[in-house]
C-alpha cells in the first residue's frame, strides 16, 4: 500500500531541506560578517556547531516536558515542511491548504515555549512572554497578507496557487499582492527572529531567551528545527509570492533571494522593544494589509 | 338547597358581627375562636355556592325581599363573583387563624367585629347587582378598613388611617356624585338596566358620570396618583389585615371598576377613559416597583410590590379585550394567593422576631427555615419565574397588551418587573446566604397554612389548566355584558 | 582514551554521573569541537576589554567558528580574563559547573597564574589552578588581541591532539578542587551566599 | 407510554428534585449522575430514527400548546449539551457539597434541553427563563453582586425576547415556529410588518440571544457568573448554556431569514442583518480575547475565553454561507468539549490546591499528571493545533470567512486565534510549569469521578480531531446539502482541503525523527529547579524563579489606551443611577403629607375633566 516513491521523496527532501537549512543559516552569518567587512565563518559553520552540540558528553534536563519541547518543535517543523510543495515534489501538499500550513508553521513555537517554560528559569520565562507577544502582534498583518493572497487567487490550495502563478505570472506582479508581499516580508522577519524583531532570543538582554537552559543535544535539536523552519518558511514565501518553482535549483535561488532581503534588513535595524514591536505591527503592516485586502476583495 | 341560601353569604357575617359583644363576656380567647368559626362557616357556604355556580353554569340571582329588579336590589353571583367570594372567605379564614397568634392589642371584640365587617363589605361589593348597593358595601369596607388601619394604636398607624380616611372620603363622595348623575339621567340603579339604557344617555352627562365613578373607584383600586395612602396603610395595619387588604379589599374595588367600565361600554368617551386608565395603571406599576427598590422594611417592600401587581391587573382590565380581562382575572387569583402567602409569612416573622426590618431577615433560612422557604417560593412566584403560578398570568397579560398594540406599556411593565426581580432576590440572598442564627420553633397552624399556600402556588404553576379555565369563565362573566343583561330577570317597568 | 571509571562520591551530585563515550564519531566530534568553540560571555576581570577587538574585522575570531554565547549550558570555552577575586570566583565556579563537558578554560595574563601584580593582596586568588583546571594560560599583563588569538589557537591544537582535558581533571580529582573551594569560602557557601541576596529580592 | 422526548426533557429536572429532597451523601450523587445520563442515552438510542424523520410531541398547558420536535439540528445541540451535562454530573459528584447545587444544575440542564427541543415560542420562552433562573440560583449562593448582575442582564434579554414574541404574535397571530415561518415568508412580499417593526423585532431578538451568547456589549456578566459558581457546573454553564444563545441566532435565520432579507436587503452582496451578526461576533472575539490575555485569575481567564470562542460561533453564523453554518455548528461541538474540559481541569486544580489566582500556583505538572495531560489536550484543541477538534472547526470558519469575501472579519479571527494561543500558553505556564510554591508540595491527583469526567470530554477532542468527517457528515445532514465533502479523515471544501489523518501521521513521523536524534545524544540527568543560570548567582528554593503575575504587562502597556473604557464600569454606573432615580422618585412622590396627596387627586380630576371635554 505504501508507495515507495513518496517515501523516498520524503526522506530525500528532509535531508536536502535540513542541509540547505544549515547552509542558509551559514549564509546568514557569512553575509552579515561580509557586510561588517569581516571574513565571517565558513558557510557550513552551523553544521559544525550542531555536531559539536550533539557531541557533548553530558546533557541536563528539567523534567519530561523540558525534553518533549524541542522534540515536539522539530517534529512539527518536519510536519510543516512535508505539506509545502517543494519545487516539483508534491509531497503531501495535495492534502492540506494554506491555512493548515500557516498553522503548522506556528506549532514549533508552542514546542519551544513548552520546553522553555518547564525549565523554570526567569530568562526563559521572559523569552516565552516576548515570543508570544511577537506572535500575537504579527498575527493580524500575517493574516491580512494571506487573506489578500487567497482572495486574489480565489483558492486555498498551495498547488493550485503555484499553477495559477505559473500561468498568470508571479503574485508580486499584481499591485495589491505586492503590498501584501511587503507586509508578509516584515512578518517574515519576525518569524525568523532576525534583527529588528529578534526580541525573543535577545542575546544581550535575556541571554538567548527561551534557549537559556538548553545545552548539548537539546540545543542541537533546536538548531536543526531552526534550520528546517528556515527552509520551510523561505519555501512558503517563494511558493506564495514568487510563483513556486519547477525544479529545486530555481527554488533555491528564490529562497536565497528572500533570505538576502531579510539579511539586509536585519543587519541595518536595531532591535525593537516588545511593546514598540506590538505598536509597530498594529500600525504600519496592518494598514498596508487592510489596503491589500480591500484592493483584492 | 336552592340558590336563595347564597344570601347567607351576606347575612352570616352581618349577624355574627353584632353577636361579638355578647361573646366577649366569655373571654378574649373565645372571641378569637368565634371569629375562626364564623369564617369557616362562610368558607363552607362560599364553597357550596362556587360548586353550584360552576357545575350548573348559571349565575345565582338573589332578590332582596323578593322584589324583582330593577325595583328591588338583587345579588348577582355569576362565575366571577362565586370565585372571588370563595377567595375572600378562604383568605379571611386563614387570617382569622393567624390572628389568634398575631393580635395581642386588647379590644379584641372590636377587632373581630371590624374583621367581619370588612369581609362582609368585600363580599357584598363583589356580589351586588345594584350600583347604589355597591356604594353602600364600599362604604362599609372603607370605614372598617380605616378603623382597622389605626387598630395598633401607634402614632404611625393613626397617621396612616387619617390619610386613608381623607383620600377614601374624597373618592367615595365623587363616586356617589357619579351614581347620582347616572340615576338622574337613567332613573334606575340596577346595573343590568343601566347597561341596557347606557347607549341612550346624553353624551356629556354619561361621560362626566362615567369619569366620576371611575375616579371614585380608582382611589379604592389604588391606581397611580391616587394610591399614595396605600403603602402607609399596608404597613401600619396589623399583619393579618394587611394580607386581607392586598388579597381582596383592593381587588373588590378593582372588580367594581371593571364591572362598571364594561357595563358602560356604549358611552362615547369609553375608549379615551380606557386609554387614561392604561396610562395610570402602567405608571402605577412603574412607580411602585421603583419605590420598592431601596426599602429597608420588608413589609413595606411587599406592600409596594402588591400595589405594582394590582396596577398590572388594572392594566389588563383597561385593555378592553376579552383576552385582557381573562388574563387580569387569572392574575387576580394568582396574586391573591401569592400576596396572602407573602404577607402571612412576613407577618409571622414580624410576630416571632418582633419587627419586619431587613436585619431581622438575615439568616432566616437557619432560624425559621419553613417560613424562609415560604417567602422564597412567594418571592420567586411574584417575580414571574416559570413553574410558578404568576408566570402564566403575567405572560398572558403581556401577550394581551402587545396584542392590543400597547408595546410601550409592555416595555415599561417589563422594566419594572426587572426591578422587582432585583429586590426580591436581594431578600432571598439575605435570608438564605447571609447571617447566622439557631433554629426557632414555628407555630404549627401558621406552618400548615404556609405550606398549603406554597403548595397551591406550585400546583397552579406546574398545572395551570384548571385555574385558567375558571379564570376564562370568570373573565367572560365581566366582559360579556349581553349575557349579564340576559341573566338578570328585569321587569318591563321604567324608561 | 582510558575508560572513564565510575565516579562514586557523595557530594551534591554535581559530578556523580558517568559520561557518554561516542566510539564511532569521536574524530568527527573532535574536529567539530575544534572548529566551533563558543565563548561564555562572562568577562571576569580587567581583560574583558580585549574580547571585542577579536570580534571586529581586524582579528575576527568568527572565522574559526568562535561565537560569544550568553548561555553557559551551550558554552565550551571559558575565558578567565585577568585577576580573580573570591566573589568572582564563586560566580566562575557556578558557571563552570553549569557548562557541559567537554569545556576548556583559557586564563589571560599572570594574575590567574600567580596573583601577578596583586601577589600580596588579601582579596585576589593567587593560584586559580587550585580551584578550577586551566587548559591554556597566556602571559602578559593583559595580553594583546594577537596573544589571545594565539591562546585560542593553542586551545584548538590541544583539542586536536586531545590534551585539552581540563574538564577531565576537574572531574577526576573533584574532591581536591572541592576541598580548596570550601577552604576558601567555607562549607555550604552556595546557600549562605544565596540567602544573603534574598534580602534584596 | 410517555414519549421519549418528555423523558429526555424532564429526566434531569425530576432527578434534581429527588436528589434535593433525599439529600443523602451517596445516593444524591448517584441520582444526579443517572439523571444527567438519561438524556444522552435516549438521544443515542433515537439517533437512527431521527435521521429519517423527526419525532414530534406536543402538550397543552393553560391554553398554550407546547410543541417539541427532535430533528437533526435539535438532536445535534441536545447531544452536545447532554455530553457536557454528563461530564458536569461526574464532576459535581466530587466538587459540590450541597444538594442545592444538584437541584439547580439539573434544572438548568432541563431548561437548555427544552430550549433546543421546543418548536413554539411559549415553550421556548418558558424553558429559556427556567434555564436563566436555575443558573442564576447557582451563582446566587456564592456571590450576590455577580449573580444579580447576571440575572438583570439575562432577564432584560428574556423580556426583550418576550416583547418581540408579543409583537410577532400580534402581527402573525401564531406562536409556533412553523406557522410564524410560513406567515413571515409570505409576508416578506406584502410587507404588512413595516421595516421599522422588523428592525425593532430583530434588535430585540439580537439583545436576547446576544446576552446569553455573551456578545460584546452584553458580555459583562460572563466573568463574574462563570467564576463565582461550582467550577464543574461552569463546564456546563459555559459549554452548553452559551450554546442556547448561538442556537437563538440560528433560529433567527430559520424563522425570519427571508423577511429580514426582504426588509434590509444586502450590503456589498452580504445579507445586511447577517453582516451585523458577523461583525458582532468578530468584535466579541477580539475584545474578549484581549481581555482574557490580561487576566490574573484562572476562572476569569477562561470566562473571557469562553465569551471569545462563542464569538467565533456568532461570526460563523453571521457569514450567511452554508459553509459558515457548517463551521459554526462544528465549533459549537468543539467549543463545548474543549471548554468543558478546561473548566473541569480548573475544578480539579481549585479542588486540590484551593487557589484561584495565578500568582500562588505553579509546577503542578508532576503532582497532577493526569489532569495536566487533559489540560494539555484542551490547550492544543483551543489553540487550534492541527490534530485536535478545535483546529478542524476553526479551519472551517476560516474557509467560510475568507470565501464569503469578509476579509476584515477573517483578519479578526487571525488576531483572535493568536490571542487564544497566548492566553492558553499563559495558563500552561502559570499553573503547570516553573517553580512550585512551597505550600503546594502535598497536592495529590484529583479524585476518580472528576478524572472520568475529564476523560469523557478529552476523548471526543482527539476522535473528532483526527476524524472530523464524522461531524461534518452529520452537519451535512443538518444543512441538507453536501456542504463539506471528503471521507471521515479528509475535509474537502470548494476552495481547500484538510486531511486530518495525514497531518497527524506527519506529526508522528516528525516526532519519531526528532526522538531518534534525541535518543542518540548523551544520557540526560535530572537537575533541580535551583540549578539554573541566574548569571552565575547561587539560587535557592526561596528565589522566585517564575513570572506568574501580570505576565503580559507589555501588552497591557501597548493597549493602555483601549483599556480605559470598560463596559463593566459603564453598567455599574447605569445601575447606580437607576437606584438613585428610584430613591428620588419615592421621596418626590410618596412624601408622606396628605395635602400633596389630595392635590394629586385634584390633578387627576382636572385631567378627567379636560380629557372628557377635549
Amino acid at each position: 500500500m505504501i508507495d515507495w516513491k513518496l517515501v523516498l521523496e520524503v526522506i530525500g527532501i528532509l535531508i536536502y531541506a535540513t542541509f540547505m537549512g544549515f547552509i542558509f543559516m551559514g549564509i546568514e552569518r557569512k553575509a552579515m560578517a561580509r557586510i561588517q567587512r569581516r571574513v565571517g565563518p565558513p558557510i557550513y559553520q552551523p553544521i559544525i556547531d550542531t555536531l559539536k552540540l550533539l557531541g557533548k558528553k553530558e546533557s541536563v534536563s528539567h523534567g519530561f516536558i523540558y525534553d518533549f519541547g524541542p522534540v515536539f518543535a522539530m517534529g512539527a517543523s518536519i510536519a510543516a515542511l512535508l505539506f509545502i510543495p517543494i519545487a516539483n515534489f508534491q509531497l503531501f501538499s495535495s492534502n492540506a491548504d494554506l491555512i493548515v500550513v500557516a498553522y503548522l508553521l506556528e506549532i514549533p513555537m508552542l514546542g519551544i515555549m513548552l520546553g522553555a517554560m518547564s525549565s523554570g528559569n526567569p530568562y526563559s520565562a521572559l523569552g516565552v512572554q516576548r515570543g508570544l507577544l511577537t506572535m500575537v502582534a504579527m498575527q493580524l498583518p500575517y493574516g491580512l497578507a494571506l487573506i489578500a493572497l487567497i482572495q486574489h487567487w480565489g483558492t486555498f490550495k498551495l498547488s493550485e496557487i503555484v499553477a495559477l502563478q505559473q500561468t498568470q505570472g508571479w503574485s508580486i506582479l499584481v499591485p495589491a499582492l505586492f503590498v501584501a508581499m511587503i507586509v508578509f516580508d516584515i512578518v517574515f522577519q519576525a518569524m525568523l527572529g532576525l534583527e529588528p524583531f529578534d526580541i525573543v532570543s535577545a542575546p544581550a538582554e535575556i541571554s538567548m531567551g527561551p534557549m537559556v537552559e538548553y545545552g548539548g543535544k537539546h540545543a542541537a535539536l533546536l538548531f536543526t528545527q531552526h534550520a528546517i523552519q528556515l527552509f520551510a518558511e523561505t519555501a512558503f514565501f517563494a511558493v506564495l509570492f514568487l510563483g513556486g518553482a519547477s525544479n529545486l535549483l530555481e527554488l533555491l535561488i528564490k529562497q536565497i533571494a528572500v533570505l538576502f532581503i531579510a539579511i539586509f534588513v536585519a543587519s541595518i535595524y536595531p532591535r525593537f522593544t516588545i511593546d514598540q514591536a506590538a505598536k509597530f505591527f498594529w500600525k504600519w503592516p496592518t494598514i498596508l494589509g487592510i489596503i491589500a485586502v480591500l484592493l483584492t476583495v | 338547597m336552592n340558590g336563595q341560601y347564597a344570601s347567607l353569604l351576606i347575612a352570616l357575617p352581618l349577624i355574627s358581627a353584632f353577636f361579638v359583644p355578647l361573646i366577649k363576656g366569655l373571654g378574649k380567647k373565645a372571641v378569637k375562636y368565634y371569629l375562626v368559626l364564623i369564617t369557616a362557616l362562610q368558607t363552607g357556604i362560599a364553597a357550596w355556592v362556587f360548586q353550584e355556580v360552576y357545575t350548573t353554569g348559571k349565575p345565582i340571582i338573589v332578590m332582596a325581599g323578593a322584589w324583582r329588579p330593577p325595583v328591588g336590589i338583587n345579588l348577582y353571583i355569576g362565575h366571577f363573583a362565586a370565585l372571588f367570594v370563595l377567595i375572600v372567605a378562604v383568605v379571611s379564614f386563614l387570617m382569622a387563624v393567624f390572628s389568634i397568634r398575631a393580635i395581642s392589642v386588647d379590644p379584641i371584640d372590636k377587632y373581630a367585629m371590624l374583621f367581619l365587617l370588612v369581609m362582609l363589605g368585600a363580599t357584598g361589593m363583589i356580589a351586588t347587582g345594584d350600583i347604589f348597593n355597591l356604594f353602600v358595601f364600599m362604604e362599609i369596607t372603607a370605614i372598617s378598613a380605616y378603623a382597622l388601619t389605626a387598630y395598633n394604636k401607634t402614632g404611625e398607624a393613626a397617621e396612616a388611617s387619617i390619610k386613608y380616611i381623607i383620600l377614601g372620603g374624597i373618592g367615595s363622595s365623587f363616586f356617589l356624585i357619579g351614581i347620582a348623575l347616572i340615576y338622574g339621567s337613567l332613573g334606575t340603579l340596577n346595573m343590568a338596566q343601566i347597561a341596557q339604557l347606557a347607549g341612550g344617555m346624553d353624551a356629556t352627562v354619561a361621560q362626566v358620570g362615567l369619569a366620576l365613578i371611575v375616579f371614585g373607584l380608582a382611589v379604592e383600586a389604588e391606581l397611580f396618583p391616587l394610591n399614595a395612602w396605600a403603602p402607609d396603610a399596608y404597613q401600619a395595619a396589623p399583619h393579618p389585615i394587611t394580607a386581607m387588604f392586598s388579597a381582596f379589599v383592593v381587588k373588590a374595588g378593582l372588580y367594581a371598576l371593571a364591572r362598571i367600565l364594561y357595563l358602560m361600554q356604549a358611552v362615547s368617551s369609553w375608549h379615551s377613559v380606557l386609554k387614561l386608565l392604561i396610562i395610570m395603571a402602567t405608571l402605577t406599576v412603574f412607580v411602585a416597583e421603583f419605590a420598592a427598590l431601596r426599602q429597608k422594611n420588608v413589609k413595606r417592600m411587599i406592600a409596594y410590590s402588591s400595589i405594582a401587581q394590582i396596577g398590572l391587573i388594572g392594566l389588563a382590565f383597561a385593555l378592553g379585550t376579552q383576552s385582557g380581562v381573562d388574563a387580569g382575572v387569572f392574575h387576580m387569583v394568582n396574586h391573591a394567593i401569592v400576596k396572602a402567602l407573602l404577607f402571612l409569612a412576613v407577618g409571622h416573622v414580624a410576630v416571632s422576631l418582633g419587627g419586619a426590618e431587613m436585619e431581622k431577615f438575615e439568616g432566616l433560612g437557619k432560624r425559621m427555615p419553613l417560613t424562609a422557604f415560604a417567602i422564597t417560593v412567594g418571592a420567586i412566584a411574584a417575580v414571574g419565574i416559570p413553574l410558578f403560578n404568576v408566570f402564566w398570568s403575567k405572560l398572558r397579560i403581556l401577550l394581551a397588551t402587545l396584542g392590543a398594540g400597547y408595546s410601550w406599556a409592555a416595555a415599561v411593565v417589563l422594566i419594572a418587573s426587572v426591578v422587582e426581580a432585583v429586590y426580591y432576590f436581594r431578600l432571598i440572598h439575605t435570608m438564605w446566604f447571609a447571617g447566622e442564627g439557631e433554629r426557632i420553633s414555628e407555630g404549627l397552624a401558621v406552618s400548615l397554612m404556609l405550606l398549603f399556600l406554597a403548595a397551591l402556588v406550585i400546583v397552579i404553576g406546574v398545572y395551570p389548566d384548571y385555574a385558567w379555565s375558571i379564570a376564562q369563565k370568570a373573565g367572560n362573566d365581566i366582559f360579556n355584558v349581553a349575557d349579564y343583561i340576559k341573566n338578570v330577570p328585569l321587569m318591563g317597568v321604567g324608561a | 582514551m582510558s575508560e572513564m571509571k565510575e565516579m562514586r562520591n557523595e557530594n551534591d551530585g554535581v559530578i556523580s554521573y558517568e559520561l557518554q563515550e561516542f566510539k564511532l564519531f569521536e574524530p568527527l566530534f573532535k574536529w567539530a569541537r575544534k572548529k566551533s568553540l563558543w565563548i561564555v560571555a562572562f568577562c571576569t576581570g580587567c581583560g574583558g576589554i580585549e574580547m571585542p577587538p577579536l570580534a571586529t574585522a581586524r582579528y575576527d575570531f568568527e572565522r574559526f567558528g568562535i561565537m560569544p554565547n550568553p548561555a553557559p549550558r551551550m558554552g565550551d570555552l571559558f575565558l578567565i580574563t585577568g585577576y580573580v577575586t573570591p566573589k568572582t570566583l564563586k560566580r566562575i565556579i557556578i558557571t563552570y559547573e553549569m557548562m557541559q563537558d567537554p569545556k576548556y578554560i583559557l586564563a589571560h595574563g599572570s594574575c590567574p597564574i600567580n596573583g601577578g601584580v596583586y601577589w600580596d593582596s588579601y582579596n585576589v586568588v593567587k593560584q586559580l589552578d587550585k580551584y578550577i583546571p586551566i587548559d591554556v594560560a597566556i602571559a602578559g599583563c593583559m595580553p594583546r588581541a594577537e596573544a589571545v588569538m594565539d591562546g585560542i589557537m593553542e586551545i584548538m591544537r590541544k583539542i586536536e591532539d586531545g590534551t585539552a582535558d581540563g574538564w577531565k581533571r576537574y572531574r577526576e580529582n573533584y574532591e581536591y578542587y572541592r576541598k580548596n573551594q570550601d577552604e576558601l569560602f567555607g562549607e555550604g557557601w552556595r546557600e549562605k551566599d544565596a540567602r544573603r541576596w534574598l534580602a534584596w529580592i | 407510554m410517555i414519549n421519549e422526548l418528555m423523558i429526555i426533557l424532564f429526566a434531569p429536572l425530576i432527578a434534581g428534585v429527588v436528589a434535593w429532597a433525599l439529600d443523602i451523601k451517596g445516593i444524591r450523587e448517584a441520582i444526579g449522575i443517572i439523571g444527567a445520563a438519561i438524556p444522552l442515552a435516549y438521544l443515542v438510542k433515537l439517533y437512527p430514527t431521527i435521521i429519517e424523520n423527526p419525532i414530534d410531541y406536543s402538550i397543552t398547558v393553560s391554553g398554550f400548546t407546547l410543541q417539541f420536535q427532535l430533528n437533526t439540528m435539535s438532536w445535534y445541540f441536545a447531544a452536545v449539551a447532554s455530553l457536557v451535562g454528563l461530564a458536569m454530573a461526574f464532576g459535581m459528584a466530587v466538587t459540590s457539597r450541597e444538594s442545592y447545587d444538584w437541584l439547580f444544575a439539573l434544572m438548568s440542564f432541563t431548561g437548555v434541553l427544552g430550549v433546543f427541543l421546543s418548536q413554539d415560542f411559549v415553550g421556548f420562552f418558558l424553558l429559556w427563563e427556567l434555564m436563566t433562573f436555575a443558573s442564576f440560583m447557582m451563582v446566587l449562593r456564592r456571590n450576590r453582586h455577580e449573580s444579580l448582575k447576571y440575572f438583570v442582564l439575562s432577564v432584560i434579554g428574556a423580556y426583550a425576547m418576550l416583547i418581540a414574541i408579543g409583537m410577532l404574535y400580534a402581527k402573525t397571530g401564531a406562536l409556533d415556529f412553523a406557522s410564524i415561518r410560513q406567515v413571515l415568508y409570505m409576508d416578506a412580499a406584502m410587507g404588512t410588518i413595516t421595516t421599522r417593526e422588523t428592525a425593532i423585532i430583530f434588535g430585540l431578538f439580537l439583545t436576547a440571544f446576544g446576552v446569553k451568547a455573551g456578545a460584546v456589549p452584553l458580555h459583562v456578566w460572563a466573568p463574574g457568573a462563570y467564576s463565582e459558581t461550582d467550577q464543574s457546573y461552569t463546564a456546563f454553564f459555559s459549554g452548553a448554556l452559551s450554546k442556547a444563545g448561538a442556537y437563538g441566532f440560528l433560529l433567527l435565520y430559520i424563522l425570519m431569514g427571508y423577511k429580514l432579507y426582504a426588509a434590509f436587503g444586502t450590503f456589498h452582496n452580504h445579507l445586511t442583518f447577517a453582516y451585523i451578526i458577523a461583525w458582532i461576533g468578530a468584535i466579541t472575539v477580539v475584545v474578549a480575547s484581549f481581555l482574557a490575555v490580561l487576566q490574573e485569575d484562572i476562572r476569569k481567564l477562561f470566562a473571557y475565553s469562553s465569551v471569545g470562542q462563542v464569538g467565533y460561533i456568532l461570526l460563523a453564523f453571521g457569514l450567511g454561507s452554508t459553509l459558515g453554518f457548517a463551521g459554526g455548528l462544528f465549533h459549537v461541538l468543539s467549543h463545548a468539549i474543549f471548554k468543558g474540559l478546561f473548566w473541569l481541569v480548573t475544578a480539579a486544580i481549585i479542588l486540590q490546591t484551593g487557589k484561584t489566582q495565578f500568582k500562588d500556583m505553579g509546577g503542578l505538572a508532576e503532582k497532577m499528571p493526569f489532569t495536566f495531560a487533559m489540560g494539555l489536550i484542551a490547550v492544543l484543541s483551543l489553540a487550534g493545533i492541527p490534530p485536535m477538534a478545535g483546529f478542524a472547526s476553526k479551519w472551517l470558519i476560516y474557509e467560510a470567512a475568507i470565501s464569503a469575501h469578509m476579509p476584515l472579519v477573517a483578519g479578526a479571527i487571525f488576531l483572535g486565534s493568536a490571542l487564544a494561543f497566548a492566553y492558553v500558553v499563559r495558563f500552561l505556564y502559570a499553573v503547570w510549569f516553573g517553580q512550585r510554591p512551597s505550600d503546594l508540595e502535598d497536592v495529590k491527583e484529583a479524585p476518580l469521578p472528576l478524572l472520568i469526567a475529564m476523560a469523557l470530554l478529552a476523548i471526543p477532542n482527539l476522535v473528532f480531531g483526527v476524524a472530523p468527517g464524522l461531524v461534518t457528515q452529520y452537519i451535512n445532514k443538518i444543512l441538507g446539502g453536501e456542504v463539506v465533502g471528503g471521507d471521515y479523515y479528509k475535509l474537502v471544501t470548494p476552495t481547500g482541503t484538510y486531511n486530518a489523518l495525514l497531518v497527524t501521521i506527519a506529526l508522528v513521523i516528525g516526532l519519531a525523527i526528532a526522538g531518534l536524534v534525541y535518543i542518540y545524544g548523551a544520557k540526560t540527568r535530572k537537575i533541580p529547579v535551583t540549578n539554573t543560570y541566574q548569571s552565575g548567582n547561587p539560587v535557592t528554593e526561596e528565589f522566585n524563579l517564575s513570572i506568574r503575575r501580570n505576565f503580559y504587562k507589555p501588552l497591557a502597556e501597548a493597549l493602555e489606551f483601549w483599556l480605559k473604557y470598560s463596559w463593566d464600569r459603564f453598567y455599574e454606573r447605569v445601575a447606580g443611577m437607576a437606584e438613585d432615580f428610584a430613591d428620588s422618585l419615592r421621596q418626590a412622590f410618596y412624601n408622606g403629607n396628605v395635602q400633596s396627596y389630595s392635590w394629586y387627586l385634584a390633578i387627576v380630576l382636572l385631567i378627567l375633566a379636560l380629557w372628557g371635554v377635549l
